[in-house]
C-alpha cells in the first residue's frame, strides 16, 4: 500500500471527527454536533456562493457581456440584452434599504410569472394528461387470475389498478361530504393510500441501511489505514476516537448514578 | 409503569443504540446467513454451472459507478464462477463510464481465482487467468443498439480491436468465434437502459439465451420478460448478487451486505412488534379497568 | 521426353504453390474474404421531409428496407443515412441505422456556432448506403432532394393539453365569478387544516414559537408558492395571538418572499411593528446542512409546532423525527410522493398530496380561494368521467376515445431539478 | 407601482409562458431560453441577500453574546474561509481557477461531504424509530399502513421457512399494485392542484407574496 502522508491523514482525521460528532446526534444535542453544524452551515453557504459566482454568473452573465466596455454599460457588447438580467438581478438589492425596498417586488413577479406559466401546461401535460392516459388502460381479461401467487401482471390486478386511481381520486373531493356510496369508495381510496404508503416505507428500509453501511465503511477504512500505519497515525486514531469514548463513558457514568440516586426516592 | 408501557415507550435512543450495534457486529463479524434462491437466480447460475470446459459466455458490463455497490458483486460472483468452471469470457460494457470499473473488476476477478479454493465440496486449484486466451474485453463503442445488432454479425465489425488496442483474431479466445453463434449466452449486468437494448435489438434478433442482473429498483419492471420466455434469468440488486454467491458458494461482498440488511430488518421488525404488543395489552387492560 | 516434361512441370509446380498457399493463409484471416458477400438490394420509395411540430432543423428520411433485409440474401448489415448540400455531393454521414428500421430524424443543432448547426431553409439531398457486415460491400440509391426544414408555429401534437388547459381556464374563472356574486360554496373539513388553528392557539399557551419550514424547493416551484400562500395565513394569525414565528430558508428567493409574505401578513393583522426580518432567515442552500441547522433549532428553540409545507427529499423524515423527539406537534405538506409516507407515519396531521395547494382556499376562507378550489374539483371529476369512459371504451376495444388524449414525449419534461 | 405593476408582471409573463409551451418555433425558443436565464441570474443576485441574512443573524449572536453565540463564529469563519479560497486568495476573480484550490477541495472533501453524507445516514435511525413509534394498530388504516410496511419489510427474509416465496410474492405485488394506483391518484390530483394554484397567482387572486403598503 501506499505510504500516506501525515497531512492527508489529518485530513481524513478531521472527516472522521465530524462523521462522528454527526452521530453524536442521535445521543443528543450536544457541543460536537454544535461545532459541525455551525461549521458545515458556514462552508456549505461559502461554497454555494462561489460555486454561484464562478459556475453561475460568469458563464451566464459575465462572458456573454465581457466584449463589452463598462463605462458603456457593457450595451456595446455582442449580446446586449443580457442587461436585463442584471438589471433585474440588482434590483432585489434594493430590500437591503427600507424605502425602496418594494422595487425587489418587480422581479420577484417576474420570476413567478415565468414560473407559474411554465408549470401550467408542462404540469398538466405530465401528470394530468399522461397519468390519465395510462390509466385508461386495457385489462388482460383472457389472463384474469395471472400465473401463480398474486401476479401482478394479471386481470385482476390492472382492474384493481384502475379502481384505485380512481377511488384515490374520489377520496381527495373537497365539495362533498364523504357520505354514503361516496363514503365507501372515498375509503377504498384511503385504504389503497394507506397500503401504497406502507409498501413504499418498507421498501426504502434498505437504501436507508446502506447508507450507514457505508458510513462504517469509511470510519472501518480509516482505521485500518491508522493500524497499518505509523505510531503518529495512531495517536492521532486515538485522539480521534478518544474524545468520544470519553464523552460515551461520561454520560453512562452519569445515566448509572441517576439511576442510583433515583431510586431511594 | 407496567412492562407493558415500557414497551410502548423505550427511549428511542435505546432503539439507535441496538440498530447501530447489529449493524456494525453484523457487518464486522463474518458468519453466514440462509439465503432464499429464487428461480430466477438459480437459472442463471445452474446454465452457467452445466457448461462444458473451454466454452465461452459473454458478459455486458453496463453499469456507472454510481450504481456499482449493487451491481459490482454480481460481475465478481458470476466472473469468478465461470472462471472456476473453465469457461471462457468475452466481456463489454457499453456503458461510457464503465470500462475503467470493468478493467479493474476483470483484474480483481483473475487475481482471486489465482487461489486455489474448494466450492460445494469441489476443490478447484488456482490458476492464471490470461487476457486472450481465457477472456478478452472489448470495451466500449457509443451507440448500443449498432453495436449490440453488429456483434450479431460479426463481432470485429464494432470492436476490430480489444480494449487494449490488440486486434481481435490475434487472440486465440477469438479463433473461429464470428457472432453470438459461438457463444452459450449473454449476461447483461445492467443499471441503465441499455438493458432494453439487449432485449429487442440483441435477443429479439439474434435469439440468444439472455440473463440480466438488475439494479434492486428496476427488477420488478423486467419479470414480464421472464414469463415470455425472452430471458431465462434474472438477478435483482444486492439480494440477487447474494443468492448468487450462495449457490457458487462463494460468499462476498453481496453476502456481507445481505446480512446487516437482513439483521437491521430484523430489529427494525422486532421493536415495532414490541410496540404492538406493548399497545395492544395495555389498551385491552385498560378496556378491563 | 513426355514424362521427364511433366516430372519437371511437376516439380517446377511445387516450386511456386508454396509461397501462394502462404499467400492464401494470410488473406484467409481477414474474416471479410472469407465472408464474400454479395451486394444487397437497395432500399425503395425514399422520402424525406421536414419533422412536424418542431422548431426547424430536422428532417425525417423514410424508405422501404431492402429485400435481402431480413431475407432474401439476408446479408443486410445496417443502413447509413447520407447528406449532402448539392446532388454531387459530397456526402456526409448523418447517422447509421439498424437493420428492420425504415426511418431516420435527421436532427441538426440550431445553435450558428454548434458543429452540428442545420440551417432552415436551406436545400439538402440525401441517399442511404445498404451495408453488408463486409466494410467494402454496399448499395447506394439514387439522390433524393432538395428537401428542407423549417420551424412551425404552432405544435398540434399538444393540442390535447391546450383543451384541458383551456378547460379548467373557463371552469375557474365561473366558479370565480359565482363566488363574487355571493353563492355558497360549501367544502368538507379537512383533519390536518383543523389543526393548523389548534397547534397556533397552544403555541400561543406554551409561550413558545411555531417553525414554519418552506422545504427544499425553489420560488419557481409550485409547491412552494402554495406553501407561501399558507405562511401567509399561517403567520397572520401567528401576528393575531403574538406567537413566535420562525422560518429558516434554504434558498434566496423564497426567502425574500418569505419576508414579503409574513410582513403583510404581520400588516393585515395590525401589528407591523411586531415584525422583523430575522423571523425569516436563510441557512444554506446544500440539504442536509440546511437539514442539520433546522435540527439543531427545534432542539434548542422548541418549538410547540412545526409546520412542513412545500417540496421535500430524503430530509423529511429527518425533520420530522427530530421534530417528534422536541415534543412538538407536527403538520406537514408536500407533493413529493416519495416522501408523503414518511410524513404520515412521523407527523400528527398531514396533508396529502393536492391537500396541499387546497389548505390556502381553507386557511383563508376567502370566497374567490374556494372558488378556485372548487374549479379544481370539477376537474377532477372530469378526469374520473373520462377515465372510467376511457376504460370502458378500451376494454371493448374502441381506443379512438383514448387516442384523443395521447400526448407523444418531448425534450423539456424536468426543467427544475431539486435535490434527491 | 407598488403593487398594481407586479401583478400586471405576472399577468404577462404567465400567460405567455403558456403560450409559448404551444409554439415550437425557433424564436418562442429564443424568448423561452432567455427567459430562462433571467430567472437563473435574478437568483444568483437574491444570493447576496441571503448571504446578508445569514451574516447578520449570526453577528446578533454574538454581538449580543446570546446562547451559543460562540458557534455563530465558527460559521462566519467558515463562510469567510471558503470565500477565500473559492477566490483563491483573491488571485483569481474570474476564472475558475478557485475551485481547484487545496484548501477549497479539502475543505468540501472532508468536512462537508462528511458532515452531509452522515446527516444522511442518520435515516437508517430515524427510518427504525419512526417505525417503532408510529407503526401502531390504532386503527383501520394504521394497521393496513404496519401490515403493507411489515409485508414489504420481511420480504427477503430467509428465517420464514415456506411462507418465504409467497411474503416476496406479496410485496412485489404490493409495491406494483396498490403503490402504483395510490402514486398515480395522487399524481393526477397534485397536477390538478398545481394547475389550479398557478392560475390564482397568474390571475391575481393570491396576491400575499407581493407584500403589502
Amino acid at each position: 500500500m501506499e505510504q500516506l502522508s501525515v497531512g492527508t491523514f489529518i485530513w481524513m482525521s478531521v472527516a472522521a471527527f465530524f462523521t462522528l460528532a454527526t452521530f453524536s446526534f442521535l445521543y443528543k444535542d450536544n457541543p460536537f454536533y454544535k461545532l459541525a453544524e455551525h461549521i458545515v452551515v458556514g462552508i456549505s453557504a461559502g461554497y454555494f456562493l462561489i460555486i454561484l459566482w464562478h459556475n453561475g454568473l460568469q458563464p451566464n452573465l459575465f462572458n456573454r457581456l465581457e466584449d463589452g466596455n463598462w463605462y458603456l454599460f457593457w450595451l456595446n457588447s455582442s449580446r446586449p440584452w443580457y442587461i436585463i438580467p442584471a438589471i433585474l438581478g440588482a434590483m432585489m438589492w434594493t430590500r437591503f434599504s427600507r424605502k425602496w425596498s418594494w422595487v425587489s417586488r418587480w422581479p420577484i413577479a417576474l420570476y413567478l410569472g415565468i414560473a407559474t406559466g411554465l408549470a401550467i401546461p408542462l404540469e398538466m401535460r405530465n401528470r394530468v394528461n399522461r397519468q390519465l392516459y395510462s390509466t385508461m388502460s386495457e385489462v388482460d381479461w383472457g389472463n384474469f387470475f395471472g400465473n401463480g401467487f398474486l401476479d401482478s401482471t394479471a386481470g385482476f390486478s390492472q382492474l384493481l389498478i384502475f379502481l384505485g386511481v380512481i377511488s384515490a381520486l374520489f377520496y381527495f373531493f373537497f365539495s362533498k361530504e364523504h357520505t354514503g356510496v361516496f363514503k365507501g369508495i372515498a375509503r377504498f381510496g384511503i385504504w389503497i393510500l394507506m397500503i401504497g404508503f406502507g409498501s413504499s416505507f418498507g421498501y426504502t428500509v434498505m437504501a436507508r441501511i446502506s447508507l450507514f453501511v457505508q458510513r462504517i465503511q469509511v470510519l472501518e477504512d480509516y482505521t485500518t489505514t491508522a493500524w497499518t500505519g505509523s505510531g503518529v497515525f495512531l495517536l492521532i486514531w486515538f485522539i480521534t476516537f478518544g474524545i468520544f469514548v470519553i464523552m460515551a463513558a461520561y454520560e453512562l457514568i452519569r445515566f448509572l448514578t441517576r439511576k442510583q440516586s433515583a431510586t431511594p426516592s | 409503569m407496567n412492562i407493558f408501557d415500557r414497551m410502548m415507550s423505550l427511549d428511542r435512543r435505546w432503539v439507535f443504540l441496538f440498530l447501530a450495534l447489529v449493524c456494525v457486529i453484523t457487518h464486522v463479524v463474518p458468519f453466514s446467513i440462509p439465503i432464499i434462491i429464487t428461480q430466477e437466480a438459480k437459472s442463471i447460475y445452474s446454465f452457467i454451472d452445466t457448461l462444458k470446459e473451454g466454452d465461452i459466455i459473454f458478459m455486458a458490463i453496463d453499469y456507472d459507478p454510481n450504481s456499482l455497490a449493487e451491481m459490482h458483486p454480481m460481475t465478481y460472483a458470476i466472473a469468478e464462477h465461470a472462471f472456476r468452471k473453465k469457461l471462457k469470457i468475452i466481456f463489454t460494457s457499453l456503458s461510457v463510464n464503465g470500462p475503467g470499473m470493468a478493467d479493474l473488476a476483470i483484474r480483481d476477478i483473475s487475481d482471486s481465482v489465482k487461489i486455489g479454493k474448494t466450492y460445494n465440496g469441489v476443490y478447484y486449484e488456482g490458476r492464471e487467468v490470461v487476457n486472450g486466451i481465457d477472456y478478452i474485453f472489448l470495451g466500449y463503442k457509443p451507440y448500443p443498439a449498432l453495436v449490440i445488432v453488429g456483434m450479431g454479425q460479426n463481432f470485429r465489425l464494432p470492436f476490430p480491436t480489444d480494449y487494449y488496442g490488440t486486434p481481435l483474431d490475434e487472440h486465440p479466445i477469438m479463433q473461429g468465434v464470428q457472432n453470438y453463434d459461438q457463444i452459450k449466452c449473454v449476461v447483461d449486468i445492467s443499471g441503465t437502459s441499455g438493458v432494453d437494448m439487449w432485449i429487442t435489438y440483441g435477443q429479439g434478433r439474434y435469439n440468444f439465451p439472455l440473463a440480466l442482473g438488475l439494479t434492486g429498483v428496476m427488477a420488478a419492471d423486467y419479470y414480464p420478460y421472464l414469463n415470455s420466455g425472452q430471458v431465462f434469468g434474472i438477478l435483482g440488486g444486492l439480494l440477487g448478487a447474494a443468492q448468487y454467491e450462495k449457490m457458487a458458494d462463494n460468499p462476498g461482498r453481496a453476502v456481507d451486505g445481505m446480512r446487516v440488511q437482513l439483521f437491521a430488518h430484523i430489529v427494525i421488525i422486532l421493536f415495532i412488534v414490541m410496540g404492538n404488543v406493548g399497545f395492544l395489552l395495555s389498551r385491552r387492560k385498560a378496556r378491563k379497568d | 521426353m513426355k514424362l521427364k516434361l511433366l516430372i519437371f512441370l511437376c516439380l517446377l509446380l511445387f516450386l511456386i504453390i508454396p509461397p501462394s498457399w502462404g499467400q492464401e493463409d494470410a488473406t484467409m484471416e481477414n474474416p471479410a474474404d472469407t465472408l464474400s458477400i454479395p451486394p444487397p438490394a437497395p432500399v425503395t420509395n425514399l422520402r424525406a421531409n421536414d419533422v412536424d411540430n418542431d422548431h426547424g432543423h430536422a428532417i425525417e428520411v423514410r424508405w422501404t428496407k431492402s429485400v435481402d433485409d431480413g431475407a432474401g440474401l439476408n446479408n443486410v448489415f445496417g443502413y447509413v443515412v447520407y447528406r449532402a448540400l448539392s446532388p454531387e455531393g459530397p456526402f456526409e454521414e448523418r447517422g447509421r441505422v439498424p437493420i428492420g428500421e425504415e426511418y431516420y430524424n435527421d436532427v441538426g443543432s440550431k445553435e450558428k456556432e454548434s458543429i452540428a448547426y442545420m440551417p432552415d431553409y436551406t436545400n439538402y439531398f440525401y441517399k442511404i448506403r445498404t451495408l453488408t457486415s463486409d466494410s467494402t460491400i454496399f448499395r447506394d440509391t439514387g439522390v433524393l432532394g432538395p428537401v428542407y426544414s423549417y420551424g412551425q408555429w404552432f405544435n398540434k401534437a399538444r393540442i390535447p393539453v391546450l383543451i384541458f388547459v383551456a378547460g379548467f381556464l373557463i371552469v375557474t374563472l365561473f366558479f370565480i365569478s359565482k363566488a363574487k356574486s355571493g353563492a355558497d360554496l360549501f367544502v368538507r373539513q379537512l383533519a390536518g387544516i383543523e389543526a393548523v388553528d389548534e397547534a397556533i392557539g397552544r403555541a400561543t399557551e406554551m409561550g413558545k414559537p411555531i417553525l414554519y419550514v418552506l422545504g427544499l424547493g425553489t420560488a419557481s416551484e409550485i409547491a412552494t408558492i402554495a406553501s407561501f400562500t399558507i405562511l401567509g395565513r399561517v403567520a397572520k394569525k401567528v401576528a393575531e395571538y403574538q406567537t413566535g414565528l420562525i422560518v429558516p430558508c434554504y434558498d434566496p428567493i423564497v426567502m425574500t418572499v418569505a419576508q414579503e409574505t409574513v410582513k403583510a401578513s404581520y400588516m393585515d393583522a395590525g401589528r407591523p411593528d411586531s415584525y422583523n426580518d430575522d423571523m425569516v432567515y436563510f441557512v444554506t442552500q446544500s440539504q442536509f446542512a440546511y437539514v442539520a441547522a433546522v435540527n439543531g433549532t427545534m432542539l434548542r428553540e422548541l418549538p410547540a409546532t412545526n409546520i412542513y409545507m412545500g417540496k421535500f427529499f430524503a430530509e423529511s423524515l429527518i425533520l420530522a423525527e427530530t421534530g417528534a423527539l422536541a415534543g412538538s406537534i407536527q403538520i406537514a405538506g408536500t407533493d413529493e410522493i416519495a416522501q408523503i409516507p414518511f410524513f404520515v407515519v412521523a407527523c400528527d396531521y398531514t396533508l396529502i398530496g393536492e391537500e396541499l395547494y387546497a389548505a390556502s382556499a381553507y386557511l383563508g376562507r376567502e370566497p374567490i380561494l374556494l372558488g378556485s378550489l372548487k374549479a379544481q374539483d370539477y376537474a377532477k371529476a372530469a378526469v374520473i368521467f373520462i377515465a372510467i369512459i376511457g376504460f370502458i371504451t378500451v376494454n371493448f376495444g374502441w381506443t379512438g376515445f383514448t387516442q384523443l388524449f395521447e400526448v407523444p414525449n418531448s425534450f423539456f419534461s424536468q426543467l427544475f431539478g431539486g435535490p434527491s | 407601482m407598488k403593487r398594481q405593476l407586479p401583478l400586471v408582471l405576472v399577468f404577462i409573463f404567465g400567460v405567455f409562458m403558456i403560450f409559448q409551451y404551444f409554439v415550437p418555433h425557433e424564436s418562442s425558443e429564443w424568448i423561452f431560453e432567455f427567459l430562462l436565464d433571467w430567472i437563473y441570474i435574478i437568483g444568483i443576485f437574491a444570493m447576496a441577500l441571503a448571504i446578508y441574512s445569514l451574516v447578520r443573524v449570526s453577528w446578533d449572536k454574538i454581538k449580543h453574546r446570546r446562547e451559543n453565540w460562540q458557534y455563530a463564529v465558527m460559521t462566519l469563519l467558515g463562510l469567510f474561509l471558503m470565500v477565500l479560497f473559492g477566490f483563491d486568495y483573491g488571485r483569481h476573480f474570474f476564472s475558475a481557477e478557485g475551485l481547484q484550490n487545496f484548501m477549497f477541495r479539502h475543505f468540501f472533501d472532508y468536512i462537508m461531504i462528511p458532515i452531509q453524507a452522515t446527516m444522511f445516514s442518520l435515516l437508517a435511525f430515524f427510518i427504525a424509530s419512526a417505525a417503532y413509534r408510529a407503526f401502531r394498530a390504532r386503527s383501520l388504516l394504521a394497521s393496513l399502513l404496519l401490515i403493507s410496511a411489515l409485508i414489504v419489510m420481511l420480504r427477503f427474509n430467509p428465517y420464514l421457512g415456506p411462507v418465504a416465496e409467497y411474503m416476496e410474492k406479496t410485496a412485489s405485488w404490493l409495491l406494483n399494485v396498490p403503490n402504483l394506483a395510490a402514486k398515480r391518484g395522487i399524481i393526477i390530483g397534485v397536477g390538478l392542484g398545481i394547475v389550479a394554484t398557478a392560475l390564482k397567482v397568474i390571475l391575481g387572486i393570491e396576491r400575499n407574496y407581493l407584500g403589502k403598503d
